[in-house]
């Protein structure tokens, strides 16, 4: 739809820079050029709508940021606020240098693009459009990589996390991209080219990101002292709910530009994506709360937290192609599978401190699935065939390039943290630091009973000698 | 002298403070502690998983009196600190030998 | 004046739909086409405004969570933070399944619409307007619900929360919307026939949500150990300032959308909105702090955040309507107002431990007086008559309305925790959760003195025995 | 650019505030009547995005009191917030009552502007757009007041702070910006006459701030502690890092307000400004993360936060003018030189909490440098001569007039607050207050050695007999 | 009666009470402390200015007893609070001359 | 065997830190206390209501040590904790029966 843009010839492109000038008092207005001029205020109004979107998106990262923070433990903040920091940093900087190119570069082969790389699309005094798509395409690359650090919170090295990080975003995200997006720009996918529906990213972004921090928690193992000896789950609960709430609204109101900024244009088409994000959201936390009530007799905070974003995170594909009562439907089914998924995977010593594998993974599949399923113009075994391929595919892709890539890691730079440092928290083994200087802090865990824990801590104790603690 | 330490309940922290004001005690030393006995602490549940705080908040209350006055703290505390319910906590009393004032060197009961 | 557009002929809803292609190399451009494409841009550009303004507007339920989560107690952390998410996602399933329909819905009455529940007014492939005006619409009723949590924070059972939260935006503050501003859309209410001016909502949403409020405070009752038993007004220290003074800047951030949205046009009209509410804001701010100075010689950040929402809430009804200097002084009058009122509810019982009665309530009731004294256009004693007429209609209709139904839910469900809940914290009782289990946490009010207040609890506590602490 | 729409005849300015009407049923189109109206509709897309811009910048109230709450103590923390609260509050009105009309009012002698005090360019029914200006211009000087707050942290008298944040929007900030920006609307300054560069206020905004911070820590003189009896260096830790993250990531959301947003109009040369604001602020946070792990081998948390920041502080200038690539190098160059002003105030024995003075004085005039040296038409000398005319004038403006100004605040009131209170914490001394009542705080310096501070506090410490802690 | 005062490393705290209960004990008090000793704490770096916090976390637990648990006791927290690695902890004995129980008043061996 | 234990001001702690370490003290195990004495609290003010914090922060330092070094030990800290201004603290002294080292299971002297 962009495309057009870039065959307005350079005269409109001279009008735009000097929008008003160009109407001076001496020229006698014609109708081409006014037609000319109409189209020139509605480009301005698409950039202003799309980098508006984009850095709502961005703002996401502090969300991130908050939500991952809250849900883990005291003695690791500080590394997770530096993997959000950083993954947004070198996501920008590789996203820039590889991914857009391979994501959006024409393509022969149609399964990665290759041109475009370094932002060589533009040149001075160009079309500029392919600034504001990038800009817009790079908070999303972003995203994805930065789930993949909740997941694996808590544990992972944080060299080995530079590494990886760049990889998801240079690399793995940009090329599944490439096969359901890349015709937005100079690409050209076979996913797309099947009548694959993600409009804004449940799979493209989400699920993509949830599957690589599923290898991730997988090859990592679970954190020391998740599971008793005689295997229960034990918790370790977050140690900062009020910025983990505080990160879910951001993040909600991040999705405000990650949906309807999806159209990169500003029109009428936002308003039901807005509304459709909304309900979603809301029907995804109802639920989860609901199904929490049900299960443990308590309102679970985590879990009303986790089902708002799983509705987010569900409604992201469908959101332009479904009805609002749809969204409260698509919604609602995310925020209980978000509780069942989290459960589920705990009981399988798969260990997510912040429930990224269940919200991004499972909801990111289920919310593509129900693009098909709810599709506003009908649907048929063939739409939800090729939806179902597609998140196939996105499994695949991710699961198997992250879990090699993850092994790779761990086999020459080592992906996890020595006992020692992961008992006595990141911050200091690798940032030499505290988050919180001035307080008195306590660990949760300390004061906390848990049969059988003690005789798997102490098995460890006695193996590996502590220096500390 | 003698040394009095309560294991009380953080409410009644303020009732045993006017108390022992009342008496005339004019210093202690009280800090945060966690008590386990026969009050049990509660199960919290964090997304799923249950866990149990075994243990339960408890203020610690040190004060060094002269022998002839311990009785009457004794008995004070024991009152003002009861709620007849379990996890009341305990007053266990030892002699201390010596005491100084840092601000003046001053020893013994003249320091206190 | 936006139903202008639901006329525009189906040609021109086709254009929309696609903007650009509208002009494809072969169509040679008209007049009226031109004029057609014109409208259309504008559209585009008025859905944006909307649109992002909700979302400014939407992220006040981040401010609302981070005021009331800072100036209550840690043991209500989470209490807190899963009223306000809840608040925001039962309003908006409550205000898309009934409140609209009741505020905006077409009328015979002229008391309530009775037209438009689910967003029925939409139809996919119709004029999508109706959804954004919901979306816009929605935000602003869940305002008006979160307002009350603050006033009945640290007592309320969860449950009684969920209820009346539902109740507030489903039908007292939509019936009472409708009076006001039901004409925006298919409605068309007494109130605003009359005159009455509230562009913003001052009076619709914050003295309706204060007054709410209020009579949740009155049936609650104070917190234990507010008063001593002589009745003197105990300090209950809010737990995390930084909290509370980042949600004030989020909220000052919304109001630009809260405000200056409530044009629904993308025109200038909303500079001089924007200007006027920073005035009346940094107004609001200044001159409580100076007050607080004069009263307590200490310049206290509770009231001086506190003052800079008072100017917030009382410059949204006329920051239309007045000039860039009453706006200021509008704002200034609120921040005085609010200090004395929050003594006020003090001296006489009402405990509310954030304020929300005073600076919605209160300052609401000034807001909407203000803005027929200082109306640009002029005043008269009609004009002042009218916004008597209805900031008395909202005390009285949301006062009873709420009073009733705190009462009935209170001889049901029972609106307060036991008093050994509330001593505990009411994060273990309904949520089974801590906030903070990383950190010591030490009740303020443990090693503060006030004299008689022990008599006070003592006499709870041999009273109702609890059982732990 | 602006100008011209003043002279817009009156029928746009009607057909502005009604702009949907306009196009009633029965007016005929004209040419020339469409040519008014796209106008009008770009117009109105100019206030929307400079106004969201505008809100976006205010958001960045809300960044700085984060990172300077979260750099600084906890028995500052509700100084911090206070200050912040009310730089942004009197800074507004200062700005509205003098500081607008000294920037960009008219001006016979070319050094300051005389008309346009208390906004009295507007008039009801005129051209709003001096408000909106007005608007995008105050959350700029507010900026600029609330960046010399984090150096003269955690010892400043709150009353003196008041007074110096009132001249320094009032007087200091806009003073120097008349010179370089008033020709943006009715002044027009010396330096933009001779071509200087600063597109969005790396030396107007930043370096001013940067160099008035400059000037108080060293008239303060360093807080206690902070440098043992023989001269070492003691770090003295942030008590919040989170809340540090959290207002970086605020910041960097800001920045696509400040910096595109000076655009004052909806174009597309706003594409190019997002990249370039973007990938500075990426390289200067992997650079300053690498430089100091080269340095102290740990991946150092205030660094790279403060990385982020040095970029975004470069980029301002250069924004509009330079390539992506370009931009990248530019912030990457700000991260390492942030890490090293950082280490050399430091050893200056200039003791500045947060790093304002590196972040914004350093790359301030750093990204001035690079807007000539990078400059996308080219560079020579003499636009090199005259970025470095502007960066020089800059330095001697700001730190000579905010000299004297602390001088004379520190003979008359007092700039700084008794050894007593400095040890006990400014939270008590001024505003009778704690931060966070309800968690055992600990200082972290209690528990920390520095070889010779026990001799220093000791030696204060009998000599000033603390009657507390 | 005798009190026995442990300074543990905090990971140990389960094993330790789980020892003592094994043991009959039915109540301990517990509080965060700092120590210092053989064991260093760490260096940290904040904005490049390197600081050293001496002390390193510790858990004390005190457990008042009858004087015939005292060995049994002493022996469990020996074994349970081991890791065989510098800073390990103390144990240290002192007499007690009167506990009380709040709830009930009673003293003495009933009290604990 | 001997225990000191000293109620100082929080930042007085690291010169007594610094003269028992000069005294060839190897050990002390340090906590958070709030004290009530002489020296008052403060008032603050919350949103318009005033209240009154009785409590000051101290630090307590507890050293147990050998007989002959108790007075040694007690000259510093009355030295080094001075300001001479109210609150200063106080010292305690009093008798411990036995010490162990939970690392090597020592016990008496060799434990401290
Ligand atoms: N043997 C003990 N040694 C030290 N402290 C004890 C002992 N027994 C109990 N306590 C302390 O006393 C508190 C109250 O004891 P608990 O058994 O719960 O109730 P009660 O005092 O009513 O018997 C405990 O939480 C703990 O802090
Ligand atoms: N003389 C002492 N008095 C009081 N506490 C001590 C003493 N010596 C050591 N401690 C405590 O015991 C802890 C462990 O001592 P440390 O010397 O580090 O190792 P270890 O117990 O293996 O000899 C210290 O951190 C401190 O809390
Ligand atoms: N009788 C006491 N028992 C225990 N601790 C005491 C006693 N009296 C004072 N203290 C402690 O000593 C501290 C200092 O006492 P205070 O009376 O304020 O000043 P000073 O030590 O100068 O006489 C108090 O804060 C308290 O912690």
């Amino acid at each position: 739809m962009k495309k057009i843009l870039r065959k307005i010839p350079l005269l409109i492109g001279i009008l735009l820079l000097l929008p008003l000038l160009a109407w001076g008092a001496d020229e006698v207005p014609t109708i081409t050029g006014n037609a000319d001029a109409i189209k020139a205020v509605q480009t301005n109004a698409d950039y202003v709508w799309t980098l508006v979107a984009a850095a709502l998106v961005f703002f996401m990262q502090a969300g991130f940021a908050m939500v991952e923070t809250g849900f883990t433990r005291a003695k690791n903040a500080v590394n997770i606020l530096m993997k959000n920091l950083m993954d947004f940093s070198m996501g920008s900087i590789f996203y820039w240098a590889v991914g857009f190119g391979l994501m959006f570069g024409a393509t022969t082969t149609g399964w990665f693009g290759t041109s475009g790389f370094f932002l060589s699309d533009f040149s001075p005094g160009g079309d500029p459009w392919v600034l504001a798509f990038w800009m817009f395409q790079v908070v999303f690359a972003a995203t994805a990589a930065t789930i993949v650090s909740g997941a694996m919170a808590e544990r992972t090295k944080f060299i080995s996390y530079l590494i990886y990080s760049a990889v998801v975003s240079g690399l793995i995200y940009p090329i599944f991209g490439s096969w359901a997006w890349g015709g937005l720009f100079h690409g050209g996918g076979w996913l797309e080219g099947l009548g694959f529906i993600d409009f804004a990213g449940s799979t493209v972004v989400h699920s993509i990101g949830g599957w690589v921090a599923l290898a991730g928690a997988i090859v990592l193992g679970p954190r020391i002292g998740k599971y008793t000896k005689d295997g229960k789950v034990r918790a370790i609960p977050g140690h900062n709910l009020p910025l983990a709430a505080l990160g879910v609204f951001i993040l909600w109101l991040g999705w405000f530009g990650f949906n309807p900024g999806s159209t990169t244009a500003a029109n009428k088409d936002i308003a039901m994506i807005f509304v459709n994000t909304n309900l979603a959201a809301a029907a995804g936390c109802i639920l989860a709360m609901v199904t929490s009530w049900l299960r443990f007799k308590k309102f679970d905070v985590g879990m009303s937290l986790n089902g708002a974003l799983a509705g987010l995170v569900a409604i992201t594909s469908p959101c332009a192609t479904v009805t609002p009562l749809s969204s409260l439907i698509i919604g609602a089914i995310a925020g209980i599978l978000v509780v069942l998924a989290v459960l589920f995977f705990d009981r399988i010593k798969v260990d997510d401190p912040v429930g990224a594998i269940s919200v991004h993974g499972v909801c990111g599949a289920w919310g593509t699935l129900s693009a098909g399923i709810f599709n506003i113009g009908g649907t048929s075994a063939k739409i939800i065939g090729v939806q179902l391929l597609g998140i196939g595919t996105a499994f695949v892709w991710a699961f198997t390039t992250a879990f090699v890539m993850f092994k790779l890691i761990d086999l020459t730079v080592g992906l996890r943290v020595s006992p020692e440092e992961e008992l006595e928290g990141l911050d200091y083994g690798e940032h030499g630091a505290r988050a919180y200087p001035d307080f008195q802090i306590v660990s949760a865990t300390t004061f906390a009973a848990g049969s059988g824990s003690s005789a798997n801590e102490g098995a460890w104790s006695s193996a590996t000698a502590p220096a500390t603690n | 002298m003698k040394k009095i330490e309560a294991i009380i309940k953080p409410f009644k922290l303020e009732e045993v403070k006017e108390g022992l004001a009342e008496l005339g005690i004019s210093g202690m030393t009280v800090s945060e502690v966690k008590g386990f006995g026969r009050q049990k602490g509660h199960s919290e549940i964090y997304r799923g998983a249950e866990y149990t705080v075994d243990f339960v908040p408890k203020i610690k209350v040190e004060v060094v009196v002269d022998g002839n006055m311990v009785d009457k703290v004794i008995k004070v505390i024991l009152a003002q600190a009861k709620t007849g319910q379990i996890g009341d906590g305990k007053v266990f009393v030892r002699s201390i030998e010596n005491a100084y004032r840092i601000r003046t060197g001053e020893e013994g009961r003249k320091a206190i």
